[in-house]
């Protein structure tokens, strides 16, 4: 069947935005208005991970990865009628490469070592960083780089929050928003600057895009179910089969990034010596959780990131489900077996404590099936499960929270250390980062690798950095990869022709929705 | 007269400013404030120093003394503030919010006041006795239903089984609907519970007999004259039925997702976010007392008898 | 309508009360008749059953009542077994009802106009509102309230007991019923007011030929108007007769009883033997008290200006209408409100000056005994606890002790032990008063303060109880202060009598004096108004 | 020996109903206290090939996505439920009777001072009251019953003042001053057992009250952490399976409304009328 322009697709996301603010659009809610309405310099082809022209038409980058310039598509504007010029990038990039105090913008995790923009006429732009920053090019094509006008850029923060206020280029307007509620979208008649992999290069075919927050998984999935919308993000393993029923389809896009996984805090002494931490990885028995809560869109984890990632390295051998060889190393680390079947060390119980994850998928439910694995082996595992602030609060603090239910998603071999490094997420919570509860714990050398993979500019010796990242963070046993996270949609038979843009953001610049 | 009315303003006042300041306290004591909730978000990958100078922006790092000064301040010339976790101005928030809710609660007040009236009148004047006593048993049992349930069941019910209500992309009046009807159940109960027990006195009186006695049906009764007399102490719960009102809000629009005071009451204390949290206690607070205040001046319109007490005249 | 024919006849009726599988027989086998114009007094103690047979007429017994047999014809209808609705056309219509406490028998909350249209138009739907006020205005006017237009407009509140008893009246004769059954229609009133509802009754009684049925437990008052009168006992009728023949020659022992027991005003207090001049127990000086109003404002004057001495040994009777001030005045005697003017002095001391000990050996030495003595108890106490209290209160700690003197009271009071056991709340009304005098006792008390304390029983038991006082008197050596609002019982019991007009002492002096040359023109009224005043003991009983 | 039982049933004024009132409460103790009675089936083991069964003859009430058994799950939560409600409205009355006591017999400065702060309390909904506390003291089954306890002070404190001042009035209290008794032999004696009985009753009504309360924070999210059985939070952990495995959510919530109900006729069994 042809494409038929027109109508209005219903999209029924999970979690309201909360500021769309471009760097701040790691968040799926915030990237998938973002996707929509703003355009990047650069599009990453979602088959070949290779980096496409999109509002740059051309770039160029010199031996070591310090200067980047850029050439710009003519012709390009913000909706407010701006034009997306060389000062209008400069600006942007100004921005995110380094903040602005004054308007409480934080700089952007995926831009590093930044120093300054040069404008060397309207339609080229160069960048200038202070150490190599060979990942920066992929970094202009993460939702994190939107571009968006000078006038929304001249906004402080809290301004951010309502979507109304970032004028971008894309295929898509904000029309309207009820802050924490919807957002509707409406196509721009006069766009005609998408992306090569998405061509043609017209208008957007939907007329517009009517995005609904419905929290409850059960409402959205129910809703969609019964035909109440065409689109929902967050779709759950166990639903699945219900939507496909119907005739409706699913779709699994990969995020590529940090995989799905239980991490340590090792600040805290309980999760300190590598061996519990490593019992505990073969106590856990993976396949067992992906069976019983998972789909097959849920691919079982083989390193800390994910197989279709850049610079996988298998690691399966070193993940086995091994209660015996687990047991014994708890042993080797003093912790043995106590009358009640609990595990103690000189009188204290290794009890261990885990925030739910809200954003990922059952999370919940995977934490309780951990906590009845490793209380075969003796060791306990209590599920907090509390408000978002609280939760926020709670996983600074490593001696309430020894573990943590991590996952990243970005396609870049950056994305390791977006996770991992102390200024910036900081999973494994080291001292450095923004919690004041880190005693101690430091680990110089997983730092050092993370910083020669973010600034090494050959990309064969960047995979090999990473290739030692994923060793070393397996071997000190810091996290537990489970699965590859997807982002699950279920779409309903109208829509056709959805894309995905490389870590799984909607994109609705060419889908159709065929006439009921 | 208006010496009455300016000391019963003077206590709403003192009942405002009294649920502020508690509010006040209570958010100012929890660990961490909204600033640092927000910013320490790894997903924002700040340093503790930008994280610092944001919170000094935002007055965070005050004495809790001066920073009550300054809300109390800017609350009294009007000014909600903005709501940390959006960066909205609270008031739109609450402008954006406040007609579902406003919806919500005449969907199911009203549809409360119907139910009660409805099922008191099976309750009084159903024909066997241990019908009227097993029906009466029926408002306890009702009150005993968790609202968050009715409303689960009733959407895969309602809205996805039979297809009768959609529960997403509806506005206005429809969108409140379903969680309307599903609220008034738990919302008649205690209605029903004082209504019938307010009756029973009521009808124990010997004016009932005498009318009886006049020839009177059951029905004229319990509509001319028992109803009227059993109004007063029906209506003296209207506060009370207005938190549940509320509180109901909370679950039914969390369940639903719906827009409304309820569910942004919801998120605010999800996300510590004092300024909106603060603006809804005082809408309720005032909600309350306004119509505490109402419902006290409705009563000798209802009761002749207090009027000229009222009055200031002699007894 | 044919006089001849009786407008109300029963025959053989038995009703019984049945539950929780127990069955209480109310009425046994009654045959009655009145005609019309006539009016039957359906007189017996509480709990004879009158008022059982009054909502059988109007076919409205409860629930859990049931007509064994019998039958009621008014009119000729036969009202036992008729289906609810067309009872419904007969209620109002061709039986009408005069209830006994106009306070509470009016909607409050509706004016008396929406309601006398109400009963109108219940029995003649079609009728026109206007039509109906013009003609409510003219039966307001015949039952004696003036101003008939404005009260249509008023509530029950703003209307006065007798007043509103007249409105009953009238919406009872408004559709003009073949039969009225009055259950103690005045028993609410004061005794000024009830001799004017009665002569209303009469009257339209005579006007408009209609039976009545006229219960009432004052012997007094059925003397005075009945043409006949039904004696009931325990569901049983034991004697039916002209009035003036049943009074002077009773038949059945139990009627004898009744009159044996009936305080008759002319009999005055026997003499009594005087020890020569004694101290005054109390001396109340130009005693004024005023209830605080709204807003601690000064409000209502309930005593004003009230003097009066009790000697030691004496008992002072204090009589007055409803709301006079009479519970005031003893509230100040009691020293739980504090005079705004004159003063108290009781056994020497001010009552509202004395704190601590001294103001409980006070309070002990004058004690209260209430009009309701079930409300004067706790709930949860049983009587052996609240006879225990004021024991312990004294310093008896030993429980044998306690329990010995409680037996001697009891003794003292005629109360059986078994009483013991029982809270207050399960006794008779003349139990309950026994026990309430017996705690009264055990705080060894000089003065005994008696708030009407015999109104709520029947003659016998009122009998009783005012036997009981007089002896407990001789034997203890007290002094009364009795408040009634009967002047027969005043004259049996008291020496001294203040008569007390809206907070006002109108009269006062020795009894005697009072009653038989009263100066006070209320006080003539007062006199003037007493039920069966003329009655005298039957030859057979003296 | 007969006699004596009728004897102590008349004392109590037992009666059948009365009983009969008591009985599902009794049974809801016995569920707490010994659910091992009801069910062999441990309440947070799962068995994997037995997913989301429907009810049948083996699992009840069917079982959950773990493959744990509901009615195990519900049997052993009753303790939970049970034991946070009955501690918060203990937490209450401890923090009512005092306040409620002394606004009814203390002076009008005091009385008013404590009828104001009651009144500021009341004015803000209970849940909100109860949401902001446990967003104090964080989660958890006890500090749910805590912070719902808390939020009902103000009407336990207001209706034990009206219950004081009603028996204050009345000629008993009158009567005892009248032989002798001081204040405190009063207040002791009569005051205290004759207005707290009433409110003892009604408290137990309360006890419905703060199930629903207590459910309903834990439905929010606030409750006891996973994978303690908690009959709100099972309701919140099984909507998502709402339309395939109905079971999950429809039995935790029936336990709720008997629980709830059973409170209420227990409450009906023991009224004492003022
Ligand atoms: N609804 C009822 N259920 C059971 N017994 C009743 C009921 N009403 C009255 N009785 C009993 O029936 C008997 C007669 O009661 P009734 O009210 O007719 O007496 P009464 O002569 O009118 O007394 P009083 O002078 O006190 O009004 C009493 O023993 C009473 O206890
Ligand atoms: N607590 C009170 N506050 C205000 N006014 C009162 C109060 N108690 C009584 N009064 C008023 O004071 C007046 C005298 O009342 P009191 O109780 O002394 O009368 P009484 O002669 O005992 O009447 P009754 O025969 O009805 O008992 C009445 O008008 C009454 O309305
Ligand atoms: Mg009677
Ligand atoms: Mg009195």
């Amino acid at each position: 069947s042809d494409a038929t322009p027109g109508g209005t697709l219903l999209y029924l996301e999970k979690q309201p935005h909360k500021n769309l603010y471009p760097p701040a659009g790691g968040f799926y809610p915030n990237g998938g208005i973002l996707a929509q309405i703003t355009d990047r310099l650069t599009w990453q082809n979602t088959d070949t991970l290779a980096i496409e022209p999109w509002i740059a038409t051309g770039w160029s980058v010199n031996e070591d990865s310090t200067v980047f310039t850029f050439t710009l598509r003519p012709g390009v504007t913000f909706s407010d009628g701006t034009p997306v010029d060389a000062a209008a990038v400069a600006l942007n990039y100004d921005t995110y490469g380094k903040g602005n105090r004054a308007l409480h913008l934080p700089p952007s995790e995926v831009i590093n070592n930044y120093e300054r923009s040069e404008v060397i006429d309207p339609l080229t732009v160069r960048f200038y960083f202070s150490k190599p920053s060979p990942g920066f090019l992929q970094g202009t094509s993460v939702i994190g780089s939107g571009l968006v006008a000078p006038a929304s850029l001249r906004r402080p923060l809290d301004e951010w929050g309502d979507a109304r206020h970032v004028i971008g280029s894309g295929p898509f307007v904000v029309r309207d928003e009820v802050p924490g509620k919807s957002v509707d979208l409406v196509a721009r008649p006069d766009y005609a600057w998408g992306p090569g992999q998405l061509a043609p290069q017209g208008p957007g075919l939907l007329a517009g895009v009517r995005i609904i927050v419905v929290p409850e998984d059960s409402i959205r999935v129910g809703a969609f179910i019964a035909g109440q919308a065409d689109f929902a993000r967050a779709i759950e393993a166990y639903d699945e089969e219900q939507i496909t029923r119907h005739g409706d389809t699913i779709y699994a896009a990969s995020t590529r990034g940090v995989n799905n996984s239980v991490v340590f805090r090792p600040d805290n002494p309980l999760v300190a010596d590598p061996r519990v931490r490593l019992a505990l990885l073969h106590a856990t028995d993976r396949p067992d959780i992906l069976r019983t809560l998972y789909s097959p869109h849920y691919p079982l984890a083989r390193s800390v990131i994910a197989a279709d990632a850049q610079g996988f390295v298998d690691h399966a051998a070193d993940l086995t489900y091994d209660p015996a060889l687990a047991a014994r190393l708890l042993d080797e680390a003093g912790w043995t077996l106590d009358g009640d079947g609990w595990r103690r060390r000189n009188g204290v119980a290794l009890a261990l404590a885990v925030h739910e994850a809200l954003p990922q998928p059952q999370s919940r439910s995977m934490l309780v099936l951990l906590a009845q694995q490793w209380r075969r082996v003796g060791v306990r595992l209590t599920i907090l499960s509390s408000s978002p602030a609280m939760t926020v609060l709670d996983n600074l603090n490593p001696a309430v929270t020894p573990l943590f239910h991590a996952e990243v998603g970005r396609a870049d071999p950056d994305v390791i250390k977006s996770a991992f490094y102390p200024t910036n997420r900081n999973v494994l919570l080291q001292k450095g980062g923004q919690s004041r509860h880190v005693d101690h714990f430091v680990d110089p050398e997983l730092n050092g690798l993370l910083d020669q993979v973010a600034s090494d500019t050959d990309p064969a010796t960047r995979l090999a950095d990473l290739a030692r990242v994923q060793a070393d963070i397996l071997a000190k046993g810091y996290s537990i990869p489970i699965f590859e996270e997807p982002q699950v949609y279920a779409g309903s038979a109208r829509v056709h022709d959805m894309h995905f843009e490389a870590v799984g953001r909607p994109v609705f610049y060419r889908t159709w929705l065929a006439r009921p | 007269m208006t010496r009455y009315i300016l000391s019963r303003a003077a206590q709403a006042l003192l009942v405002l400013w009294g649920a502020f300041t508690l509010s006040f306290v209570l958010l100012q004591v929890m660990p961490g404030d909204a600033v640092l909730i927000k910013f320490q978000d790894p997903e924002l990958g700040l340093s503790p120093q930008q994280i610092s100078d944001i919170r000094a922006s935002y007055g965070a790092d005050e004495s809790a003394f001066v920073q009550y000064a300054h809300v109390l301040g800017r609350t009294l010339a009007g000014q909600l503030g903005y709501s940390i976790e959006t960066g909205v101005p609270v008031s739109r928030m609450l402008h954006a919010a406040y007609p579902t809710t406003l919806r919500l609660a005449v969907v199911s007040f009203g549809g409360a006041i119907a139910l009660a009236t409805v099922f008191a009148t099976a309750a009084l004047l159903a024909p066997l006795r241990p019908l009227r006593a097993g029906l009466r048993l029926v408002p306890g049992l009702a009150s005993g239903i968790p609202v968050f349930w009715l409303e689960i069941v009733a959407i895969q019910l309602v809205s996805f089984h039979w297809k009768l209500v959609p529960v997403v992309g509806v506005s206005g009046w429809m969108a409140v609907l379903l969680p309307g009807l599903a609220l008034a159940i738990p919302i008649s109960a205690p209605l029903t519970q004082v209504f019938l027990s307010a009756a029973e006195r009521v009808m124990a009186q010997p004016f009932i007999d005498v009318l009886r006695a006049r020839g009177a049906s059951p029905l004229r009764i319990l509509y001319a004259h028992v109803l009227p007399n059993a109004l007063p102490p029906t209506l003296t719960i209207s506060g009370l039925v207005f938190g549940e009102i509320l509180a109901g809000a909370v679950v039914t629009e969390t369940v639903f997702g719906l827009d409304g005071l309820g569910q942004l009451a919801q998120q605010a204390v999800a996300n510590q976010d004092v300024a909106v949290l603060q603006a809804i206690i005082l809408i309720s607070v005032a909600g309350f007392v306004v119509i505490n205040f109402t419902v006290d001046a409705l009563h000798p319109l209802i009761d002749p008898r207090i009027r000229r007490t009222q009055g200031g005249g002699a007894a | 309508m044919n006089a001849a024919l009786p407008q109300l006849s029963i025959r053989d009726l038995d009703v019984v009360y049945e539950s929780r599988g127990s069955a209480h027989h109310a009425l046994k086998g009654v045959s009655l008749e009145v005609r019309a114009g006539e009016m039957l007094a359906l007189v017996g103690e509480s709990g004879s059953g009158k008022s059982t047979l009054g909502r059988a007429i109007l076919g409205l017994l409860p629930g859990s009542a049931r007509i064994q047999r019998g039958s009621i014809r008014v009119d000729g209808t036969e009202i036992v077994g008729l289906p609810e609705r067309a009872l419904r056309r007969i209620r109002g219509a061709r039986v009408a009802l005069i209830p006994q406490d106009p306070a509470h028998s009016l909607d409050p909350v509706r004016t008396i106009g929406a309601q006398l249209v109400e009963a109108v138009h219940l029995h003649a739907p079609r009728a026109n509102t206007a039509d109906t006020r013009r003609m409510l205005v003219g039966l307001l006017d015949r039952v004696g309230i003036n101003e008939p237009e404005r009260r249509l407009h008023q509530y029950p509140h703003e209307l006065s007991g007798g007043m509103r008893q007249r409105v009953l009246i009238a919406a009872a004769i408004a559709q003009r019923p073949s039969l009225i059954v009055a259950d103690e229609p005045t028993s609410a009133l004061d005794v000024s007011v009830q001799v004017q509802i009665m002569a209303l009754l009469a009257e339209l009684r005579h006007e408009l030929r209609t039976a009545m049925l006229f219960i009432t437990h004052d012997l007094g008052l059925a003397s005075e108007q009945a043409d006949r009168v039904a004696v009931l006992q325990h569901g049983t009728l034991c004697e039916t007769g002209e009035t003036k023949a049943l009074f002077a020659n009773p038949r059945t022992p139990y009627t004898r009883r009744l009159l044996a027991d009936l305080p008759l005003f002319h009999e005055a207090r026997a003499p009594r033997r005087t020890e020569g001049p004694r101290e005054n127990a109390i001396v109340v000086s130009h005693l004024t008290y005023a209830y605080k109003g709204a807003g601690g404002r000064p409000g209502h004057k309930a005593v004003r200006d009230i003097s009066f001495n009790v000697v030691a040994g004496q008992t002072h009777g204090i009589v007055g209408e409803s709301g006079s001030g009479k519970t005031t005045l003893l509230r100040c005697l009691l020293g739980l409100i504090t005079p705004d003017a004159g003063s108290v002095q009781i056994l020497g001391k001010n009552p509202a000056r004395v704190e601590g000990a001294t103001r409980r050996a006070l309070r002990r030495a004058v004690q209260f005994v209430y009009q309701n003595p079930h409300v004067s108890f706790d709930p949860r106490c049983r009587a052996a606890d609240i006879l225990a209290e004021p024991l312990i209160n004294a310093g008896l700690s030993d429980r044998r002790a306690r329990a010995t003197r409680v037996r001697a009271m009891l003794e003292r009071v005629q109360l059986p032990p078994a009483v013991l056991d029982r809270r207050a709340a399960n006794m008779s009304g003349g139990q309950s008063q026994r026990l309430a005098i017996a705690r009264a006792l055990l705080c060894d008390p000089k003065i005994l303060i008696l708030d009407e304390v015999v109104s709520a029983l029947d003659v016998s038991v009122q009998a009783e109880i005012l036997t009981l006082l007089e002896t407990l008197q001789r034997q203890l050596d007290l002094t009364y202060v009795f408040v009634s609002h009967d002047l027969a019982v005043v004259r049996r019991i008291a020496d001294t009598v203040s008569i007390i007009r809206a907070g006002e002492q109108v009269e006062h002096g020795p009894t005697e004096t009072v009653f038989s040359t009263p100066h006070d023109d209320y006080t003539k009224r007062l006199l003037a108004a007493i039920p069966g005043r003329d009655l005298m003991r039957p030859a057979v009983l003296a | 020996m007969n006699t004596v039982l009728a004897q102590w049933r008349q004392r109590h004024d037992v009666t059948l109903p009365r009983l009969l009132g008591v009985l599902p409460v009794l049974v809801l103790v016995l569920m707490a206290l010994c659910p091992g009675l009801f069910t062999g089936l441990d309440p947070l083991a799962g068995q994997t090939g037995e997913r989301l069964m429907a009810p049948s003859a083996a699992h009840w009430f069917g079982t959950d996505q773990f493959g744990r058994d509901v009615f195990a799950r519900i049997m052993h939560g009753s303790f939970s439920t049970l034991s946070a409600a009955m501690l918060a409205v203990a937490i209450s009355l401890l923090v009512a009777i005092p306040l409620g006591l002394a606004a009814g017999l203390g002076g009008r400065r005091l009385s008013g001072a404590i009828l104001a702060g009651a009144d500021m309390v009341l004015a803000i909904p209970e849940l909100f009251l109860s949401l902001s506390i446990i967003t104090l003291i964080g989660p958890g089954a006890m500090h749910v019953a805590f912070a719902v306890g808390i939020s009902q002070v103000a009407g336990f404190t207001r209706m034990i003042r009206t219950e004081v001042v009603r028996v204050r009035a009345t000629e008993y209290v009158e009567a005892a001053f009248g032989i002798g008794s001081t204040f405190w032999q009063v207040v002791w004696r009569h005051i205290v057992p004759n207005s707290l009985a009433p409110a003892l009753s009604l408290a137990t009504l309360r006890l419905g009250t703060a199930i629903l309360a207590i459910s309903t924070i834990c439905f929010l999210g606030y409750g006891p952490s996973p994978p303690t059985p908690e009959w709100g939070l099972m309701i919140t952990e099984g909507r998502n399976y709402l339309a395939t495995a109905w079971w999950l959510t429809t039995f935790p919530g029936l336990a709720i409304i008997f629980s709830a109900w059973a409170a209420t006729l227990l409450s009906r069994a023991i009224r004492v009328d003022p």
